[in-house]
Order: structure tokens, then sequence, then C-alpha cells
């Protein structure tokens, strides 16, 4: 048993470390310095108060959308919306942002819940389509990304501005920005959403693991035949399963209208940050707290990444590539396992 | 206008915007009858995108009016091999074939502009000189009708993409090789009874994948954006993956599907000039393809039956 | 002596685990060798490496006297030797021809040529006697005929040598009937067979000798002819085994299911119960008997809310019933132990702890406003898995982890443990051994003597009769007759559950 | 001279002068004014002995929105005295960091940021557009001429309107068919765009819209490979495009660019690099380049040009220059702009 936990432990490690060395091999290969590489990289996502800021802000919606895909790989669903949904979010974090002048203690929270609630509704209907329908849901809510795109540009366009390609700012009172830290981040972005974003995610692990809604869903995901032999609503628990995944993608969302980018403006394409959401999920093998660190290390090379060109000169695609391994890596876990149980056996 | 009128101008933008994705969701199509789930064809396209520019630009002077061809032939070999990675990963590996096709994406972007940034010094290619010519078929163009909405201004490789949908549903529907792929892809453990060697054809099945998703990215590279960049592929895999469920894993049925996409996209940009269209707000047309696309799933075909053993790697003796 | 095929001293490893511990079998050609043990004893490991599918870790194996090293399935058939898979190994979406020729298709200019292949197995299944329609799905065709076609793909390439793993566990007693009519044909075309059964009856009808396994270890060869049941039970477990399990008279008391004038139609729309009658009453144990898809599966389905009826009425304990959520049923007291206990009894990817409140989770003490629990439910998991003998390495171990047998009896002990007024049990013993089986029947007697109502649907004639104190035989739909086991012999409850009109003998209502 | 010590500089006491830009996501190679602006620093590095790199010139490329900030953030850490945002979506981010670091001097291309330590760079590409109007109107066969647009957004705006008035003052019987990509990089979209206009009858198209436009010229190219006797054109944007419209057929070369409206964002920070290092950093003020001073305008090359047009362009530039002409920036004015024709 706890041989199995360290290998669980190991394996998302070794997969890190792994990634980092085929990166140098590749910068070694094609001329650059993998150690000032390497070095930028750090320096730049770690180097001093600002970059750790910087990083930590990249680390929140990254949180929120990894909790998204999780939630919903947990549930036996498969949600590639969760960029879409996180664009709606966006949008209604913002649209409540600008269009009332409230308390903070109300103002801020309704604005997280509009997003919440946005990216629930863009979720409930690819859940509501393969509950009744059976329609599969990855294709549903890849159309419905490109939906939320589209939509989105319009509003932002036609009600939210006067034909502009940006909303308004959003008030004061809506905003999780925070001259605090900014100052000991040396005006870096960082916002409160990371307290959010923490907290999202104990909510995630509370409600699968410990309530019988989280049992449920579960099962539902696990065996929708057994599920309803036990008396649960098959159906219900896909929409509801469906619907918190796109909740979290919706809160994603809001850290960027209300923290980072305090509006919203029009989208030649898609953030990225939803498809990357994937990535964080997979790494921090869709439990709530792996998913913690794994956004950590993505928002690191990430932020870090910008660091690269100038310092040593390697671009930043060579964090895509990393990135990439690293993926592949903790998805070839079977590969580590054979290694570690060849090394276990020889340290024997 | 007339209705001829905007039919002629929107079917062979249909045809040209579906050739790509006909390609690639044919190549789908082989990976997940194999049983292995293939979401890493937009990253397969990019690699065909690149590959394709990337050869024509650097071999136009020595092939001139052959470039293009043998970019996709390059293209397509390139694809193949670059599609091991995600059959090592997922069939040797027994990587969660999502997770694994997730990374062959950003890997795909990564390395291609990588390589872009460290061959040319900058973030994009430039354009190729020679690329498809659009031509009129003989005979079939002079057919009324008919002929001027399908047989003119088209594209060679679009004609080649409409006739591979039906060889490749030959080669699944009619062959022994065929009904091995799709037995691998329905029961692994009875065609292995049946002494088929299933990570053997699954291996193949993964790397036709990757072949006809080279072919599809280079395809539009070389016809429609005539160079690579970051934003030369965005979606169109996905697209394609969209086809192939929406054809129910039917080669012509992806066809069919890509079809469609390639007539709701093209009905969104020449629908701004058809006059009753002209009201409508744009992005009422944008996003037409994508809930048409949900509509149809919904109402015509349902549930889409995938192979049964999709996305289950074999491992010998398991039940 | 002529072995067509020797396994000596063969040795398979998974893990740490030894499967096979030098275990000899000697196949004779023109004999018909039963293979014989407890679930997971190491059978279908065995003929797996006959097969080729896997590897032995020591130990020869001859075909015909020449040392053969098998290392794939094409090196078996070309040995000769064909495998019927105790799991069928048919791809549903295809035709019999299709499973049939897979592998080794005949072609036509790369073409494969579907009319030769066709016209060959209509010979083929002509000649063995197998009944089979070449051109249908697998999906559409019945359990005995899906087994015709395994037959076939053997016969199709060639082999001499054939291996049955547990081939008459999802059979019906006709089908089964043909079935050894056939084994017995092959062989008089010179065929040998390695038969593998739990069921010691079949052994003693058809086998020429049988070697006994037991956990991995070999116990030896005997003649059918000089052993009887009671000996090769006892030499497979280890002990003595009680068939006929003992049982007081049946003391029955008010009526706890009343099934009035039931319509059920299936998926496709066609009526599968067809205005049935049944009750059944506290402390006994009715029986149902009939051949499968006489509508048994829908009249549970229907009874258990996991369908919807047409019309009619169900009451339990004199409330309506019918058409209840499932939910709603459980809790008015209702047990069902599903037919299928990997579709519908188990979240196998569950630790069994968590399988033991799959209805149970939302209700104290293994939940309160909506927190689980886990103490509790841990705590009863490891009672339950005491005393129902569930044999896992702890509550924690995911259930797919778990033997047939084993998950089973996790899922009897969760439904005997919700103290249900009716326990529904379907096929309750499907695949299972003997032992398992002898701890099955007794656990539901038990229940009955507690003054529960049983219900019981089952192919096998020998537990229907055994455990049942009233038999009510099923035929298209319709409950046809009701019948008492000690008055009624298995071939005249045979000839009812063929359709055949009841006769005067032993009815009682 | 290099190296030269400059007390004027506010950003410090170094002896040395250094500058910076940071591109949104197009990167300095996206054929626009990315592309041009950082053309337009190298020069002035060079002219001024600078070393690309800290303390002297360099740039970031950003690739997402959420870059554009850190980026902008990590040129100031480093010190460097002029700091350019290139593009209508930096605004916001530049805006926030001037706030934040009132001592640092930063200059936005393409929107205006009312701050004391930004300068405001803007570009009258109505007028530019104007001209390539007046070309279009001029050239056009069948009186049916095409706009392509990237985004329905103000500045994309300036150009429809100024085009559309420059056909309309030349050739009143021309139909200016408008439409948008909706992104600006698209190429498919582009391509498809084009194909119906062709289609349609239209010979010349304007495109404002970035790497979609490329599509713009696959089309006509493909098209002109079909048939090298139809008569159709592409105008460029930004740069001179005459390179991306050279198409061979059967050995012969011909260019499908009629020409360009080029903008000339080099030459603005180019300009704006000087001031500042001259000490006169105009922090505060909206610089706008036009035709007078030479900011935007009609591409060098014009072989496809006739005289005639090219002198009837010269005659609306002077015009324009003159004040005589006030070429409308939005569809309202353009409205205007047409009923004084009438
Ligand atoms: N691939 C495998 N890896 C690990 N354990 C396995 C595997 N396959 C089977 N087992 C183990 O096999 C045991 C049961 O196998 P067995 O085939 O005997 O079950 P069974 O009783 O026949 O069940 P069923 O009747 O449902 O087939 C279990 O302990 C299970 O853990
Ligand atoms: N692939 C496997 N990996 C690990 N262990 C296995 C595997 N297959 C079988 N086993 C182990 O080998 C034992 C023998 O399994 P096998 O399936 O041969 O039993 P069996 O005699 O056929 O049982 P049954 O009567 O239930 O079919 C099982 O108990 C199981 O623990
Ligand atoms: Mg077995
Ligand atoms: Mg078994």
């Amino acid at each position: 048993m706890s041989s199995g936990r360290l290998t669980n432990f190991l394996i998302p490690l070794l997969a890190v470390l792994l990634g980092v060395i085929v990166g140098s091999i590749v910068m070694v290969i094609s001329g650059y310095d993998p150690i000032a590489g390497y070095s930028a990289l750090l320096y730049g996502a770690f180097g001093d108060s600002y970059y750790i800021g910087e990083t930590i802000r990249q680390m929140t919606p990254y949180i929120l959308a990894g909790l998204a895909v999780a939630f919903a790989f947990r549930t036996g669903l498969f949600n590639i919306g969760v960029e879409g949904q996180l664009i709606v979010g966006w949008l209604a974090a913002v649209w409540v942002g600008v269009a009332f002048e409230l308390p903070k203690f109300i103002h801020l929270p309704l604005a997280i819940l509009a997003a919440a609630a946005a990216g629930a509704l863009w979720a409930l209907i690819p859940g509501f389509l393969k509950a009744r329908f059976k329609v599969h849901e990855v294709i549903v809510t890849i159309m419905m990304n490109y939906i939320a795109l589209h939509a989105t540009n319009a509003i932002i366009r036609s009600v939210l501005s006067d034909k502009g390609y940006k909303s308004e700012e959003i008030h004061e009172s809506a905003s999780l920005r925070s001259e605090f830290l900014q100052s000991i981040t040396d005006y870096s972005t960082l916002h409160y959403g990371i307290i959010i974003a923490l907290l999202a995610a104990v909510i995630m692990w509370f409600l699968l693991e410990k309530t019988t809604k989280g049992y449920e869903l579960r099962a539902v995901g696990f065996n929708q035949h057994a599920s309803h032999y036990a008396g649960m609503n098959v159906s219900n628990n896909i929409v509801l399963a469906m619907v918190i995944s796109g909740a979290f993608a919706g809160v994603a969302g809001a850290m960027e209208g209300l923290g980072t980018f305090a509006n919203i403006s029009v989208k030649a394409g898609f953030t990225g940050v939803g498809f990357d959401g994937i990535a964080v999920a997979l790494l921090g093998g869709n439990n709530a707290f792996g998913i913690i660190l794994s956004a950590l290390l993505f928002g690191a090379l990430k932020v870090g990444a910008l660091e690269m060109p100038s310092s040593a000169g390697v671009p930043t695609e060579l964090v895509d590539i990393v990135i990439a391994l690293i993926i592949f890596f903790v998805a070839s876990s079977y590969l580590i396992r054979l290694l570690l149980t060849r090394v276990k056996k020889e340290g024997k | 206008m007339g209705v001829f009128e905007i039919l002629q101008i929107i079917i062979p933008s249909a045809i040209f915007f579906a050739a790509p994705l006909i390609f690639t969701a044919l190549g789908g199509v082989f990976s997940e009858r194999s049983g292995v789930v293939n979401i890493g064809l937009e990253g397969l396209m990019v690699i065909g995108a690149f590959t394709g520019v990337v050869f024509n630009l650097t071999f136009a002077e020595q092939f001139g009016e052959l470039t293009p061809w043998l970019a996709l032939l390059v293209a397509m070999i390139v694809g193949a091999v670059f599609s091991l990675l995600h059959a090592v990963a997922s069939i040797s590996f027994r990587a969660d074939q999502v997770v694994s096709g997730v990374a062959i994406n950003f890997l795909a972007i990564g390395l291609s502009l990588f390589l872009v940034k460290k061959m040319y010094g900058k973030g994009q290619t430039d354009q190729i000189q020679i690329g498809f010519d659009k031509i009129d078929i003989p005979v079939l163009s002079d057919i009324p009708i008919i002929g001027p909405l399908l047989f003119e201004n088209g594209y060679i490789p679009s004609y080649i993409a409409i006739a591979l949908a039906f060889v490749v549903w030959y080669v699944i529907f009619k062959t022994p090789f065929g009904l091995r792929l799709r037995s691998v892809g329905e029961h692994p453990m009875a065609a292995d009874t049946m002494g088929i060697n299933v990570a053997r054809m699954r291996y193949i099945a993964v790397m036709l994948s990757g072949a006809l998703a080279g072919i599809g990215g280079a395809v539009y590279a070389t016809i429609i954006s005539r160079d690579f960049s970051h934003a030369t592929i965005s979606g169109h895999g996905f697209m394609a993956l969209a086809a192939m469920i929406f054809g129910k894993w039917h080669p012509l049925g992806a066809m069919g599907a890509a079809l469609f996409f390639g007539f709701a996209q093209s009905l969104s940009i020449v629908g701004q000039t058809i006059p009753f269209l002209k009201e409508v707000p744009t992005v009422y047309l944008l996003i037409a393809p994508y809930v048409l696309t949900i509509l149809a799933l919904t109402g015509f075909i349902g549930r889409a039956d995938a192979p049964k053993a999709l996305g289950t790697p074999y491992i010998k003796g398991k039940r | 002596m002529e072995y067509v095929i020797e396994m000596l001293n063969i040795r398979k490893v998974f893990g740490n685990f030894v499967a096979n511990d030098n275990i000899t079998l000697q196949l004779k050609k023109g004999e018909i060798h039963a293979l014989l043990g407890e679930n997971g004893a190491g059978k279908s490991t065995l003929m797996n490496v006959l097969f080729g599918l896997y590897q032995p870790d020591g130990g020869e194996i001859r075909v015909k006297g020449q040392t053969v090293k098998i290392s794939n399935p094409n090196v078996a058939n070309d040995l000769g030797i064909g495998m019927v898979h105790q799991h069928f190994m048919l791809v549903d979406t295809f035709t019999v021809t299709e499973n049939i020729i897979l592998g080794s298709e005949p072609t036509k200019l790369g073409k494969i040529d579907i009319k030769r292949a066709e016209q060959e197995v209509r010979e083929l299944s002509e000649r063995y006697g197998l009944a089979v329609d070449p051109t249908a799905k697998i999906a559409d065709i019945s359990v005995g005929m899906q087994q015709r076609v395994e037959i076939l793909k053997t016969l199709y390439r060639g082999a001499d040598i054939l291996i049955f793993d547990e081939p008459t566990a999802v059979l019906t007693p006709q089908e089964i009937q043909e079935l050894i009519q056939i084994m017995k044909a092959l062989v008089r075309e010179g065929k040998s067979i390695i038969l593998i059964t739990h069921k010691l009856k079949e052994i003693m009808e058809v086998c020429d000798r049988v070697t006994v396994i037991r956990r991995g270890k070999g116990i030896g060869t005997l003649n059918v002819a000089d052993t009887n049941p009671n000996e090769l039970a006892a030499l497979m477990v280890g002990r003595e085994v009680h068939f006929k399990t003992e049982k007081r008279e049946a003391t029955p008391g008010k009526d706890v299911l009343e099934i009035k004038d039931l319509v059920v139609k299936d998926a496709r729309g066609v009526t599968v119960v067809n205005h049935l009658d049944l009750t059944v009453r506290a402390g006994e144990i009715v029986g149902i008997a009939g051949v499968d898809g006489n509508g048994q599966s829908e009249l549970i389905e229907a009874i258990t809310g996991l369908i919807k009826a047409e019309s009619g009425s169900i009451k339990l304990n004199g409330k309506e019933i019918l058409n209840l959520p499932p939910r709603k049923i459980t809790e008015a007291g209702v047990g069902h132990i599903p037919q299928d206990r990997h579709k519908h009894g188990l979240v196998l990817d569950f630790p069994i702890g968590e399988n033991i409140v799959l209805q149970t989770y939302y209700q104290e003490p293994y939940s309160k406003n909506g927190i689980l629990n886990f103490k509790n439910i841990y705590d009863k998991a490891r009672q339950l898995i005491k005393e129902f003998d569930v044999r896992t390495p702890d509550e924690y171990t995911k259930a797919r982890a778990l033997s047939g047998g084993n998950q089973q009896k996790a899922i009897i002990g969760r439904e005997v443990d919700r103290n249900p007024d009716l326990l529904i049990a379907a096929q309750p013993t499907r695949g299972l051994d003997v032992g398992a089986i002898e701890f099955i029947h007794k656990r539901l007697i038990e229940q009955r003597d507690q003054g529960k109502a049983v219900l019981l649907v089952s192919f096998e004639l020998d537990e229907i009769m055994n455990v049942s104190d009233r038999i009510a035989v099923i035929y298209e739909g319709k409950i046809v007759a009701i019948v008492d086991p000690k008055e009624i012999t298995e071939q005249e409850l045979g000839l009812l559950m063929a359709g055949s009109k009841r006769k005067e003998a032993g009815v009682s209502s | 001279g290099c190296g030269q010590k400059d007390e004027n500089n506010a950003g410090g006491n170094k002896d040395t002068f250094s500058v910076a830009m940071v591109t949104d996501v197009g990167g300095v190679d996206d054929k626009s004014f990315n592309q041009s602006a950082w053309e337009g620093l190298q020069k002035f590095g060079e002219d001024n002995g600078m070393k690309k790199g800290k303390g002297g010139y360099d740039y970031l490329q950003s690739q997402s929105d959420a870059d554009y900030t850190t980026n902008l953030n990590k040129l100031v850490r480093s010190d460097f005295d002029l700091i350019y945002g290139i593009g209508f979506l930096m605004a916001d981010a530049i805006g926030e960091i001037a706030e934040q670091k009132p001592k640092a001097q930063f200059a936005i291309v393409d929107s205006v940021v009312e701050k004391p330590n930004v300068a405001s760079i803007t570009f009258k590409e109505h007028e530019g557009s104007f001209l390539v109007g007046v070309v279009a109107g001029l050239t056009t066969k069948t009186n049916k001429i095409g706009f392509v647009g990237g985004m329905e957004i103000p500045l994309i705006e300036k150009f429809e309107s100024g085009f559309r008035a420059g056909v309309k003052a030349v050739n009143p019987k021309a139909t200016v068919e408008v439409q948008y990509a909706g992104a600006f990089d698209q190429a498919d979209k582009g391509k498809a765009i084009a194909s119906s206009m062709y289609a349609s009858g239209i010979d010349v198209i304007y495109h404002a819209a970035g790497a979609t436009g490329n599509g713009v010229f696959s089309e006509a190219k493909d098209l002109k490979t079909k048939d090298p006797n139809r008569e159709l054109w592409v105008i460029g944007v930004d740069k001179d495009q005459a390179p991306e419209g050279v198409v061979k057929v059967g050995g012969k070369e011909y260019n499908v660019t009629l020409t360009s409206m080029v903008k000339r964002v080099d030459v603005a920070v180019y300009d704006v690099a000087k001031k500042t290092k001259d000490g006169q950093f105009p922090g505060g003020k909206v610089i706008e380049y036009g035709l007078p001073e030479n900011g935007v305008g009609i591409a060098p090359t014009q072989d496809n040009i006739k005289p005639e047009v090219l002198k009837a362009v010269d005659e609306w530039k002077e015009k324009i220059i003159k004040g005589e002409v006030k070429v409308p920036k939005t569809r309202d004015e353009y409205k205007e702009f047409e009923a004084t024709l009438k």
C-alpha cells in the first residue's frame, strides 16, 4: 500500500525530471545552452518577488481549469469545453463588474457567482445532451468552445462596448486586485484570486471524496448501470457533474476578468488556459492537492519562459515542448512503473 | 444573385475547406477503428503543415511544379513518424490515449514553432511560391449545373480526398486488413485469440492516422495559408475529430460530415453577401457551423456507437 | 499409449502468484478429458498456456510426441489446437461468418470473398450439426448459437484438439444437451477434447478421464468410470461437499410479493412479459424455471424498477410498487442479486467498502447531512467480508481485483444485510465452483428461514430443484405452471419449460 | 555618435540610452506593424551604435494577452529608457504600468493612453487608405471592389471608411463590398471571402486583416495561375506586400499586388525614440502620423499602377495634405463625405 503511494508520488516527479532532461537534450542539439536556458526560466519564475507574484497569478486560473477538467474526469466525463466555459465565465464576471455598483462584499461574490453560473450553464448543454440524447460530450464541448468565442466577442462589441474591442474596466468593488499584494510583489499582477482557487480545490476534494453527492457522481462516472441499479438518477448526475465542472471553469474566467485584466476584450483565438487545464489535471493525478502543485509548475514554466529569449536566447516554445514531454511521461506511467520495479529489484 | 450563383460561390469553397478535414478525419477513422483514441489529430496536422511548408520553401528550386506533391508525401511520412510517439505511449506504455493525444498537440505546436525560430530566426515562415493550381476538371466540368458547381475551380487534392474516402471505406469494410482492424477495435482479445497481433495492427492504424493527418495539414498549409505560423492550424484537427465522430467512425460518414462543416463554414462567410442573410448579424453566421453540428448530432443520429474497445489499452490476459 | 497433448510440469507465475505449479495433463486421442478445479484453481491459465496466450515459466508441452513452443495462438492453430474460451471471444458487431474467418480470410483479388466464406461456414455447420446463420450479427443471436460459432471457429481452422473452457456455464439445459451431443459427435470424428466445467454431472456423463487441480497444483488424473461426484468434489475442494443443501420444510406466511397481469415490453417493443401473475410468500423460496429468453430478465427488471412495465400491478406487502423509481423500491424492502454482477452489481473501480453501501450510502449511519462516514462504511465492510467469507486482501481493495465468486459473495452480503422483505436472486451461482455454490444456497435458505420471501431465477435445473419450495415455470412471458419440486422430475420440468401443456402429476398451486 | 551622455534622459543617470518594445502575439515577423516597429527600432539602434539586448535595443514577444503586463514590467525592470507597446491591445497594460512606474517612459502604437509618461502614436490610416481607394476606383474594370477587414473594430473602420471614400471620390459608379473575417489570423476565412468576392465579379480587394489577408493573396494567386489573363488585384496593407503577390505561370512572372497601403510604424518608432534620446520625450501627447509626416502612404512598388492613376493619387494626396479634403475615419463620417460628393 505505502509503496504504491510512493510510486504514485514518484511518477509525476520522475515525469517532470525526464521532461526537463529531454528538454535540455533538445536545447543542446539545437545549439542552446541548457543551463543558461533553465537558469533564465527559474529566474523568470522565482527570481524575485515580482516574478513570484506573476507565477502565482498565472497559477490561479490553472488551478481552477485543472479542477474543472479533473472533476469531469473523476465523474467519467471528458470536458474539453473548459476553454469555452472559462470565456463565458470571464464575460459574466466582467459584465457584473461593470454593470453594477455595489458594496464590495456583495459585488465581488456576485461577480464570481455570475462567472460560475455562466460556466455551469455552458457546460449544462453538453451535459444535458449527453444525459438525454447520449451525444458524445467531447464533440459538443469542442463546438461549444467556438460558440463561446464568437458569441462573447459579439457581446463585447455590441453590449459591453459601443462597437469597441473591449469592455470598460470593472468597478473597484468587483475587483480581486489588491494594492497590498502588488506592493509586496513589486507591482506584479498578483491578485486575491489565488485564495479563491485554493478554496475551490478544497471544495472539490471535499465534495468528491467526503459527500454522498460526490459518491454518487463518482459511481455514475464509473458504472452507469450499477448506479441505476442502486437507485441513483444517472441523467441528473451526469448533468450535475458537467455543471460543477463548468462552474470551476467559469470561476477560472472570473480570475482573468476580475483579477488579471479587469476587463474583457475581443479575442482572436482561445486563451489556451482551458486546454492547459487538461495538462494540469493530468499531472496532478486528477486530485485536488496534486492539481495545486502541477498548476504551480505550469504557471512557473509559462511565466519563466518569458525570460528565456532575452536572457538565454532560447525560444519560449521550448517550454511547450517540455510541458508536452511531461504529459507524455505522466501518461506513460507504465513505463516509469516498470523502471521503478526494476530499480527496486536490483536494489534488493 | 440567383441561387445558382450563390451555390457556385459556396460549393467550391466548401470543398476546399473540407479537404484537409477529410484527410485528417479518415486518419482518425483508422486510428479509432483500431481502438486508439486520437485527439492528437490537431498536432499531427500541425506537423503536416509545418513539414509541407518547410519542404516547399527549401526545395521549390529543385523540384519546381512537383514540389507541392512531394511536400505532401514528405508531410505524410513525417506525420506517420511523429504519430509513433502516440502509438508507443498509448499502445506499448498503456498511456491514457486522450492524455497522450493532448501531449501530441502540445508537442507538435511547440516543436514546430521552436524549429521555425531556429531555422528562420522568426516566428513564421515565408510564403511558399508554388502551390496547387485551381483547375476545371475536363469533361466533368462541362456537365450542366453539376459541372460548374462541383468540378470547376477545384484543387486536385480536394478530389483526391473525396476519392480517398471511398478507398478507405473499401479497405476497412471489404478487405482482410479492415476486418482485422475493426476486430482489434471491438474486441482485441478475440482478435488476439485468432492470431492477430493486436499491437501491430494498432501501430499501423495510428501511423496511418499520422500519415493522413500529415497530408491534411500540408494540404491546408499549401492551399490556404501558404505559410506556417502559430495560427496556421487552429482547431482544424478538432473539427476533423468532430467530423469523424459525427460520421459515426465511418469513412463516408466522416467525409460527409467534413463536407457539411465546409459547407457551413463557407455559408457563414459567403452568407454576408447573400441578400436575405445579409441582415443577419455576423455572429449568428459565425456560430452556425457549430450549432448545426450540435443539432445534427442531437437530432439525426443521436448516439454514435464508438468501437467498443476504444480508449482501452490491450493488456494480454486481462479481462 | 498415444497422447496427442502432453503438458508436463507446467508452471505459470503472475508476479508473485503461482497460478500453475507443476501441473501435468495428458490428453489421449479421441477422448474427452475433464479439467476440474475450484474458481481460481488455474484451469483457464493452464489452457491459455496451451493455446499460446501465455508463455509458461516452466515445464514442457508436447503435441503428438513433439516438443513444441507455442508462442502465440497462430502456432496453436497450426498445431491443430482450438479453444472455446470461458468468456466468448466474439465481435458483437460482426456477422457469424466474419467472426469465424477472422484471421484467415479467404480472398479474391485482395477483397474478402464473403460468399465463399459463408458457403464454407454453411457446409461446416451442416457437417457437425452446429446450426448457425452465417449472415446473422453476433449481437442478435442466442448464447447457444454464439457458442456454436465459437466451436465453428476452431473447426474452420482445422483444429483436431479442442479446448472447451466452461462452455456450459451460460447455456440452458436444452443447449447443454445439444452441446454434449456435439462433443460426442466431434470425438467420433477423431477429435480430442479438453473440457473445463464445474458441473460434476456433466463430467460423469461425457468424459473419459478427469484431471483435478487445486490452488494451482495438480491433484491427479482419474478414469471417470472409476470415480463419483462426491470423490471429485472432495478432491477439488479438499473437503467434503454437500450437493443437496439441507433444509427444513418451509412455513410460508403472508403474501409479500403479488404480481397481477404484468405486461412488459423489451427495448424493441416486443411484449416479453405477457399478463403474468405470481405470488411469493414470506418464508418461502419460489424458483422461476424457464429457458433463457422467456421474460425472466424483464420480469426481474420490472419488479426492481430498472425498466418500466406497460401495465399490471406489483405489490410489495400490499403496497403498489409498479414503476416506482428503483430507489423507492429498494427502500420498500426489495433486495436484488443481479444477473450480471459486473454490469449491475458492482462499481468495479470502487473499493469493496464503497460497494457495500451502494444503495445505502445516503442513509445513517453511513452518512449524515450529506457527509459520508467512512469509519462506519468500512466497519460494515469488514463485518460483511468476514461474515460472507469474501476473500480479499482488505476492504480497500478494488472490486475489480476479486474473483467472480468473491464478487458475488460481496453482493450477496450487501443485499442480505439490508434485511429486505423480498430477496431476488438472479443466476446467483453462475460460473461458481461447488464450494461457493453450497455457501450461497445456504444463505438463501437462511433468509427463507428468517421469514423472508425469496425469488430465485436460474437456468440450472439442479439449483431450482434443490433450493426452491415452489417452482414457477415461465414460458413466453407467462407463468404456465406452479409445481412442487418434490413431486416432479427434471424431465417433466424440462418439458414444461419447453412449452408443453402442463400435465396431471405433481402440480399444485 | 555612440555611447554619448545625455543628461536630459529621464530614465536615470546611465550613460547610454536603451529602448525596447513588446509585441503582441504576432511577433516581430508578422509582416505587419510588429515587424515594421522592430525594423524601425533596429535601424535606430544601428544608427546609434547600440547593441541588441539589455542596455541597448531589444524586444519581447507575447504569447498571450496575459503576457503583456509581464513583458512590459520585465523591460521596466531591466531599466530600458523607453518602452514601446506595439498594438492597440497593449493599451490597458501600458496604462496600468505607467501609473505604477511613473518614472518609466512608454510609448503606445495605434492607441491613445492618457498618462504623462506615455507617448501615444497613432496613424491616419484613413488617409493612406483613401489613396489606395483612389487606385482601386480607377483600376477596376467591373466597378466592383472588395474590402476585407480583420476584426470589426474602430481601428479597422478607419481603413474601411478612408478606402471607400477614396473609391467613391474617383469612381462614383463603383461599389465596395465590405466583409470582416472576425480574426486577424485565419487565412482560410480570408481565402473563402476572397473566393466569393472574386467569383461575384469583384476585381480589386483591399485587405486590412493581417495574416487573414494571406488567404486573400493565396486565392488571387490561384485564380491568376488558372487564368493568367484575368485581371484581379489585391491591395496590401501595413507594409509593401508586393513580394506576397508574386506568382509564376508557365515561366512568366506576374504580381497580383496592385499596391499596398503602408503604415510607417518604423518611421514613427524611430522618430519617437530619437526625440526621447534627445530629451524631448513626448509624454502625455498624441502624435498622429498622417500623409504629411510620411506616416502613411502608398507603397514604393507601383509597377502595376497605371501612370495616370498615379497622377491622380498625387493630386488627391496634395489635397489631403492641404486640408482641402477631409478623409472620413468612421462610417458616420463616410456618410457625410458621400453626401458632399453629390
Ligand atoms: N490481469 C489480471 N491481473 C491481476 N489479477 C488478475 C488478472 N486476471 C485475473 N486476475 C485475478 O484472478 C482472480 C480471479 O480469476 P478467475 O478467472 O479465477 O475468476 P473467476 O472466479 O473465474 O471469475 P469469473 O467467473 O467472473 O470469470 C482474481 O483474484 C483476480 O485478481
Ligand atoms: N493475468 C493474470 N494476472 C495475474 N494473476 C492471474 C492472471 N490470470 C489469472 N491469474 C491468477 O491465476 C489464478 C488462476 O486463474 P484461472 O483463471 O486459471 O482460474 P480458473 O481455474 O480458470 O478459475 P475459474 O474456474 O473461475 O475459471 C487466479 O486465481 C488468479 O489469481
Ligand atoms: Mg477459468
Ligand atoms: Mg471463472
